[in-house]
């Protein structure tokens, strides 16, 4: 295997004097689809956002491409090629369908056309509501923006925050497929899931987190065959 | 023995455009008295500013508790505002028994207010001059006539002593309108004015607030050739902003048959100070009163001078004019009596108000010509 | 500083200032602005219960203020026979006309089934009441206020005494705020807020030309006060010289002292049993409720909360607790000036700046608000140019020097926006942040 | 020929005078808008901003007046203008980076921005007082008039005069051209895009790679352009004063509320609605009416629908009308 | 009962909602599926009183609900939770659950200053039935925790929690399950269908994972494009054609082959 892409490395932090991370570590390399699952509250998304650089670190570090990141801001990591889904707000709910895919295209400006055009096919009902205001699309389409505006950045590595949350079974199988689609393309996917068994079973490397740290760390495939994990975490 | 007078204006809020020249009249008129020696065995004058802020009670009283309680002054001129005048009367110069002066709070209720004798102005009566106006417009031979007012107590005042008196006299008013000062536009107001008509539009306001304001706007749109203008409208700042069509424009303001209010203008223009500005004679005069009715009483305590502001003002005795007021005390401290007439021939009638004669004057070429006095 | 303490210090602290004013300058000072600092922070207190409670962005709050003061008026200033004869019957049968035709319009808004006929009848409705009114209304007006324009010129009051008219200026305000939010309470925050602010200015406008009720903008003068005296009465009353001479106190001193002290006690004795009223309420399921409300309306609503209803009563209650402020301003002030409340800045913005400065949301920091924020207010009038003075004392006269010297007046409003500017930097959610309770 | 004259009339004192007087709030309210729709808060300070501008390109215009540079016929403050821009936009930059940043970084509720913004335009008042002082400067020249009454009469021989100022001419022009380009700015632009991106939801802005900081800045240099623009465009036609500036406020957020706070149109369409409604509620229509009716069906009064007095109420009373039926203005604006 | 007879919702000319009918019965466990925009929440709204439909009617028990206001509607015992949680935020989590019960005395004005000891012995009871409901959702250590610092599948579980702080008649609940660990989300259901035995509760329940409604749900209507498409029993449903070309689909297609 490459050498890792992205590592955080012993992530310890929290909001205000609580704290939310206990030195957790997740590492994944080029094309690699890595699953992040574990309770509510475990601090998934935490971790998710100490990569993505919107939470300060009390220690540990985050690595990208073998560069120390740790300090850099948010918008300084879309640059290095990073994209972010995050699990709630994560769409211009006053804009249209077509505004929010380009603002995903915002850093690269060209090539608009094609990318947008992938997107559509992948999810054919945005392209219904191009000019609807995303504001105005049900639960699920507005997941299928929100993804759909991550991947217009064209990015190295793709971060998602339980992207298939409140979507139906149907388009969930179509996310996963076209996931791995784009994990074939090259780029590295990093997803928190509740859907942890279709997602389990595309990744390459899973972690449970329990608690702000990392409870088990293996191959999505031999996590869900551990018992012990499927009856604790997978919801037998 | 150091006396210290308060001035007790609104520096901040909606006159604050006017009163900075009246401040600064007022303390010429205390330099005057300070710089000649000639007060009370050679006492000095020192004014002393605060903000009445023209609309703030709660501000207007404690700016007046701190000149009467911590600075300890001896009398205040001020306030400028009527309501402001008499809430600080009420609230610290009665229960101090201090002596107010006010060169500018015209409304007529403050003169049934209880005062204790401390409350005095040198602004004009409004009941007087609506009258005047009215005797004005009918010699120019203007019989129907558009009025917009400044809705405040001024405004309001001076609107209801002008409308029966000038109705009496066989005049008609097509259509009398209250403007709010300090707003962004008067077109609207200019529109009805405008449309219900009149020989001349008579401008009861002041010359930088609202008033400005509706004369531009019907000058601009061409709605009337002519205007009255009250006393509160006088000012070169008026002529200058508006220009050729004020001409033959005419306009009343107090003042005395003599030089006073020409000598006024000229220590003015010398001190740098616009004595054209609204209610700076009268500011001056009221500075002056205060310190001449000081020296008359022998004391400068507000109790004992309080019973001789009448006497100075209205004489019998020499007359006092601007530019004078060292002699006036030489007078006094020579037990003469004397009349100050001032910048605004100040007579002084019933609980203490202005009732002084008028100037009358119509623009021409740029300036004021005085066309006769009344 | 625990959370238990920081008040006491803060209130320690201004208590302190408060005291080094009485010391430096004047004690009689010192009592003026703590009395009008109490008056503010009652509206600042019913300006919280609206905003603080349940987001409801008041700005019109000028408006609710002079309605107080009118209570004041009508209530407590001496009869004027001869204007309620000229007409004053009239101008009620006129206004009840008036509201029989708005009556009669909205029911038809209502109950009519096709949109034409609504328009049609409310457009004959509004015309025909219209015509009405001013028919019933134009003569009876002039009458009143012909009667003796230059001190009267309106219906006078009903000369009783002054505290009924808290409670009638709290009914004022609350019937207004009643009425306003029949109309505007659907609206969303910062169309609310221009929405009350636009109504604020509309009650302001009808106290200023409305002569015949409370003589526009000719201001009342010479309120009554009782139960507080007179100083000139206590000045010549032989018991008051005596205790004065006992007390070593000049009897002018002593009077105005007295005076100012009743003020303040009746002030603070209002404000105390506001305080503990809104507390009491804020800190059961009611206040509760209100917060829940205010964090998320749908949620609310869904939880089986009437909102509207809800809102409707806080809304209400705070105009009122308004409404009492501008009674006690009235009354210490000894004037009703509907023109000089003409001023958001003074009578709306400030009082926001208390509450929000204060720590929005909590009752005690509305209270320390307006006691920092008016002393501020006031004393920044007299430090600024002294400042200045100093400042400026090594620069040479000149233009540049007058100029400074005659702006420093100005230094008010900028101190006190620096004051919250500064405040809410360090201090975001203000002095006395909201209590979170468990 | 009586109904050219009712015509001219109607144009005179109401249509043009209203046209003037709303595009100078529809200016104002751009501002105004502008500020709500991208940094999410009503600005309280954007009167004195005004105020501010225009006294620097006053005192420019004053320089260059003494230079004896003039513009010919348009006003030498149009040629100070953008000095006037230059430094309001420091000013606006400055009060950003010290005030408004910190409770943006925080994300303080709309609510606080809204009172620091009060504390702005508190000091900002004092600030254009300090610069300029309190007195009410005339900084108009070049032509005054288009037209003016008297011109218009002597040219058709009409007995009504019909008076055009230049300033409304520039006035209205500006305003329909900002509008334009506005609305082209903010839908067709990538800085356009992001900064109502920005608008809708910082973070994610941020996770598209929109630098907060440039949009911010991007905004309050457009607004201080407009503030300077209304200011001195308002200042010409009328005068300047602070005070009135600050009063000014009221009128400008009405404008812009009902029209719908955050949208451009709504500005315009507000600015056009509160100053028509004042006009011509309270015009006086007999003047009209005695070209167009026979003698003895003339009104007896001067046939106002509302009489002066409640001019302010009036354009209050529509607002809240308007907003009892489009909760979020005329053109669907915002709400947060 | 409840009657959903045909209800449209239109937004604009959008048809979100275009005719739908069925029925609930009193004590089931009525699942309701679809794909997404198919217009369930859009239907929920409008049946729990946050939207007006365009037409049509909603009866509960013979009783026409129509156009009820929310608040209404939770005095009749019909009770719902939100697909995107609404927490009040600034208030801690035992808060938001003890300021759902209705006719509290405390939320009278009057009585708030007149009967304080009968307040402060009901606010107890109140806590302690709120920290119950805690501990079931295996959050109890939340709960003096501000609502608006919680994870997202928390405020899910919040959500949930204010459902079972009354007596309800019928609650909607719109995707309690998304976000959720799958884990907690059986447990969810073994207490949906505790509250539906012992205490009488009839749910419509909106989810999209097939094994949480084919565990728990008789009968399940399946909606798309505004309309009922097919309902029945859950095993029927997923053999139906339609319904697994509209919704279900036929499983991950590249991750057996491609990924190993
Ligand atoms: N306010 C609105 N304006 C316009 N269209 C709307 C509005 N609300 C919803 N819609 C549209 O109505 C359709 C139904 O939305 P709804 O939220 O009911 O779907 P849903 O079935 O709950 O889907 P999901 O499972 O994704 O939550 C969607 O296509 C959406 O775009
Ligand atoms: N803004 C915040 N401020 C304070 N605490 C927070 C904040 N956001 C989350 N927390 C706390 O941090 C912990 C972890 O939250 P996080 O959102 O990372 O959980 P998660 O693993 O993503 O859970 P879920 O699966 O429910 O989304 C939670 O206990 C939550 O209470
Ligand atoms: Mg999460
Ligand atoms: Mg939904």
């Amino acid at each position: 295997m490459t050498a890792p892409l992205l590592v955080g490395d012993q992530m310890t932090g929290g909001y205000g004097h609580t704290t939310i991370l206990n030195g957790c570590s997740i590492a994944l390399a080029q094309g690699e689809i890595a699953v992040i699952v574990g309770p509510n509250g475990a601090g998934k998304s935490t971790a998710m956002k100490a990569l993505f650089g919107m939470l300060t670190l009390r220690s540990g570090s985050v690595h990208f491409e073998g560069e120390d990141i740790t300090s850099l801001s948010p918008e300084e990591r879309v640059s290095c090629g990073m994209a972010f889904v995050p699990q709630t707000q994560n769409i211009f709910t006053t804009m249209s369908v077509e505004e929010n895919l380009e603002m995903g295209a915002y850093r690269r400006r060209e090539g608009l056309g094609e990318t947008m055009s992938q997107i559509f096919s992948l999810f054919p009902v945005l392209k219904e509501k191009r000019s609807q205001k995303a504001g105005e699309l049900s639960g699920g389409q507005r997941q299928q923006v929100a993804v759909g505006r991550a991947l217009m950045t064209r990015p190295k590595l793709l971060m998602l925050d339980e992207p298939t949350a409140g979507v139906s079974p149907i388009v969930m199988d179509e996310l996963f497929d076209r996931i791995i689609e784009v994990a074939r393309s090259g780029i590295s996917i990093l997803m928190v899931e509740q859907n942890a068994r279709q997602a389990l079973m595309i990744a390459d490397k899973a972690y449970v987190l329990v608690q702000g740290a990392n409870r088990y760390t293996d191959t999505g495939q031999a996590l869900l065959a551990d018992p012990e994990v499927r009856k604790t975490f997978l919801g037998g | 023995e150091d006396i210290k007078l308060g001035i007790l204006f609104g520096f901040t809020g909606p006159l604050e455009s006017i009163t900075p020249p009246m401040a600064r009249s007022a303390e010429m008129a205390i330099k005057e008295v300070s710089d000649s020696g000639a007060l009370l065995d050679g006492s000095t004058v020192t004014p002393v500013r605060a903000d009445s802020t023209c609309g703030d009670a709660a501000a207007a009283t404690a700016a007046a508790q701190r000149l009467v309680t911590a600075d300890h002054v001896n009398a205040i001129i001020g306030a400028d505002c009527s309501g402001a005048s008499a809430a600080v009367l009420q609230a610290v110069a009665r229960p101090n028994g201090i002596v107010m002066v006010s060169p500018s709070a015209t409304s007529p209720a403050l003169s049934t207010a209880p005062d204790d004798g401390l409350f005095f102005r040198t602004a004009p009566s409004d009941a007087r001059q609506g009258v005047v106006m009215a005797d004005v417009l009918m010699k120019a031979g203007l019989k129907s006539v558009a009025v917009s007012y400044s809705n405040s107590d001024y405004g309001k005042g001076l609107d209801e002593a002008f409308e029966p008196a000038f109705k009496a006299a066989g005049g008609t008013i097509t259509i009398s309108a209250p403007h709010e000062d300090g707003k962004a536009d008067y077109s609207a107001d200019v529109g009805a004015l405008a449309s219900a008509g009149g020989d001349a539009l008579v401008v009861i306001g002041y010359v930088d607030q609202g008033g400005k304001g509706i004369i531009q706007a019907a000058t601009d749109s061409g709605a009337f050739s002519k205007f009255i203008l009250s006393d509160g409208m006088y000012g070169n700042s008026l002529i200058k902003a508006i220009g050729a069509p004020l001409e033959g424009s005419i306009g009343i303001i107090p003042g005395a048959e003599g030089e006073g209010h020409t000598k006024f203008l000229t220590m003015a223009k010398a001190a740098g100070v616009d004595g054209t500005s609204s209610y700076t004679g009268e500011s001056y005069d009221a500075a002056a009163l205060i310190m001449l009715a000081m020296e008359a009483a022998k004391s400068s305590k507000s109790a004992d001078f309080k019973g001789k502001i009448m006497q100075v003002a209205n004489g019998p005795g020499e007359k006092i004019l601007p530019g004078e007021l060292a002699k006036g005390l030489k007078l006094l401290s020579e037990g003469k009596p004397i009349d100050y007439e001032g910048a605004t021939a100040v007579k002084l009638i019933g609980p203490g108000e202005a009732s002084g004669s008028y100037r009358i004057y119509t623009i021409k070429g740029g300036t004021q010509v005085t066309d006769y006095y009344e | 500083m625990t959370r238990l303490n920081r008040p006491l210090i803060y209130f320690a602290v201004i208590g302190l200032l408060y005291l080094s004013i009485g010391i430096l300058q004047s004690w009689m000072l010192a009592l003026t602005v703590l009395n009008d600092a109490l008056i503010a922070a009652v509206m600042a207190l019913g300006v919280n219960m609206m905003w603080g409670y349940a987001g409801l962005f008041n700005i019109g709050i000028s408006g609710f203020f002079a309605l107080g003061g009118l209570a004041v008026v009508l209530v407590s200033n001496s009869a004027n026979l001869e204007a309620w004869n000229a007409g004053t019957p009239r101008i009620l049968l006129s206004l009840l006309c008036g509201g029989a035709f708005v009556f009669g319009g909205v029911a038809a808004y209502r109950k009519l089934p096709s949109a034409w006929l609504r328009v049609v009848v409310i457009l004959l409705l509004t015309g025909l009441g219209w015509a009405t009114f001013e028919y019933v209304y134009t003569p009876a007006v002039e009458a009143v206020e012909a009667v003796n324009p230059a001190s009267a010129g309106n219906i006078g009051g009903m000369g009783l005494p002054v505290p009924l008219a808290w409670f009638v200026g709290a009914g004022f305000a609350a019937f207004a705020a009643w009425v306003v939010a029949k109309i505007a309470l659907g609206l969303r925050s910062d169309y609310l807020a221009i929405a009350t602010l636009g109504i604020g200015q509309i009650i302001i406008s009808v106290m200023k030309n409305e002569i015949w009720l409370d003589r526009g903008v000719k201001d009342v003068y010479d309120l009554h006060r009782w139960p507080v005296p007179k100083e000139v009465n206590l000045q010549n009353a032989d018991w008051f010289i005596a205790a004065a001479h006992s007390m070593g106190i000049d009897v002018r001193t002593a009077s105005a002292l007295f005076v100012g002290i009743c003020f303040a006690l009746i002030s603070a004795t209002v404000l105390v049993f506001l305080l503990t009223l809104a507390e009491t309420s804020l800190n059961s399921p009611w206040g509760r409720m209100m917060r829940a409300i205010r964090d998320n309306e749908v949620a609310a609503e869904a939880m089986g909360k009437d909102v509207k209803k809800r809102h409707l009563q806080i809304f209400v209650l705070g105009s009122a607790v308004v409404g009492i402020g501008g009674a006690l301003y009235a009354v210490f002030h000894g004037i009703f000036s509907p023109h000089s409340y003409d001023d958001p800045l003074r009578y709306t913005f400030l009082i926001w700046a208390m509450v929000i400065l204060g720590g929005s949301g909590n009752n005690f920091g509305s209270t320390l608000g307006a006691l920092v924020v008016m002393l501020i207010w006031i004393q920044a009038e007299s430090l600024g140019p002294a400042l200045m003075h100093l400042i400026t004392a090594h620069l040479s006269d000149g233009p540049l020097k007058s100029q400074l010297i005659n702006s420093a007046v100005q230094i008010r409003l900028p101190l006190v926006g620096i004051v919250l500017i500064a405040v809410l930097r360090f201090s975001p959610r203000g002095l006395l942040p909201e209590r979170s309770r468990n | 020929m009586e109904i050219l004259n009712a015509a001219v009339a109607l144009l005179n004192y109401v249509i043009i005078p209203a046209t003037s007087y709303a595009a100078q709030l529809s200016l104002g309210a751009l501002g105004v808008t502008l500020v709500y729709g991208i940094l999410r808060f009503s600005n309280f300070a954007h009167g004195d901003t005004m105020a501010f501008g225009t006294a620097i390109t006053i005192l420019f215009t004053w320089l260059l007046q003494s230079f004896g540079m003039t513009a010919g016929p348009l006003p030498t403050a149009l040629i100070a203008l953008p000095i006037g821009i230059a430094a309001t936009s420091a000013l606006l930059l400055l009060t950003d980076r010290a005030v408004y940043r910190f409770h943006r970084k925080t994300k303080a509720p709309p609510v606080r921005l809204v009172i620091v913004s009060m504390g702005v335009m508190f000091v900002m008042n004092g600030l254009t007082r300090f610069i300029i002082g309190v007195k009410e400067r005339n900084f108009a020249d070049g032509d005054r008039f288009i037209i003016n009454a008297a011109q218009f009469r002597h040219l058709t021989g009409l007995h009504e005069g019909l008076a055009i100022r230049s300033t409304t001419a520039i006035t209205v022009v500006v305003a329909i051209v900002v509008v334009g380009l506005l609305f082209w700015f903010l839908n067709n632009t990538w800085t356009g895009k992001a900064m109502r991106a920005f608008s809708d939801n910082e973070d994610l802005s941020l996770l598209s790679g929109v630098n907060p900081e440039y949009v911010v800045k991007v905004t309050w240099l457009i607004v201080a352009a407009l503030a300077t623009i209304a200011g001195v465009l308002y200042g010409l036609d009328k005068a300047f004063k602070p005070f009135t500036y600050f009063q000014m406020l009221l009128p400008i957020f009405a404008a812009s509320v009902v029209g719908g706070l955050g949208n451009p149109l709504g500005a315009i369409g507000g600015g056009i609605v509160i100053a028509f409604s004042e006009v011509s509620l309270t015009y006086a229509w007999r003047k009209v009416f005695s070209y167009l009716l026979p003698e003895q069906f003339l009104p007896h009064g001067i046939a106002q629908l509302v009489s002066i007095d409640y001019k302010y109420a009036i354009s209050f009373i529509i607002l809240v009308v308007v907003l009892l039926f489009k909760p979020t203005g005329l053109f669907s604006g915002r709400s947060l | 009962m409840i009657v959903v007879e045909d209800i449209r919702k239109h937004f604009g000319a959008f048809h979100a909602v275009d005719g739908a009918s069925f029925k609930i019965a009193t004590g089931s466990i009525t699942g309701l599926i679809g794909p997404n925009g198919a217009g369930k929440t859009t239907l929920f709204n409008v049946v729990a009183g946050h939207l007006k439909p365009t037409s049509g009617r909603v009866i509960m028990d013979g009783e026409d609900i129509t156009g009820l206001s929310p608040h209404e509607l939770f005095h009749k015992g019909l009770l719902r939770t939100f697909q995107l949680a609404h927490e009040f935020g600034s208030m801690s989590v035992r808060e938001n659950l003890m300021m759902v019960p209705s006719g509290q005395i405390g939320e009278s004005l009057w009585s708030t200053w007149t009967r304080r000891r009968e307040i402060a012995a009901n606010e107890h009871a109140l806590a302690e039935k709120a920290d119950k409901v805690l501990d079931f959702l295996t959050i109890s250590h939340l709960a003096q925790e501000k609502a608006s610092d919680i994870s997202g599948g928390q405020k899910k579980l919040l959500e949930l929690g204010r459902t079972m702080m009354v007596d309800a008649k019928v609650v909607f609940l719109d995707e309690v399950g998304a976000g959720v660990n799958r884990t907690l989300l059986n447990t969810i259901g073994d207490a949906i269908v505790r509250l539906n035995k012992t205490r009488g509760y009839t749910f419509c329940v909106i989810e999209h994972d097939m094994d949480f409604i084919a565990r728990l749900c008789d009968p399940v209507i399946v909606m798309a494009e505004g309309k009922v498409l097919a309902q029945g029993p859950a095993d029927h449903i997923m053999d139906n054609e339609a319904v697994i070309e509209a919704y279900l689909g036929t499983g991950l297609k590249n991750a057996k082959g491609a990924r190993q």
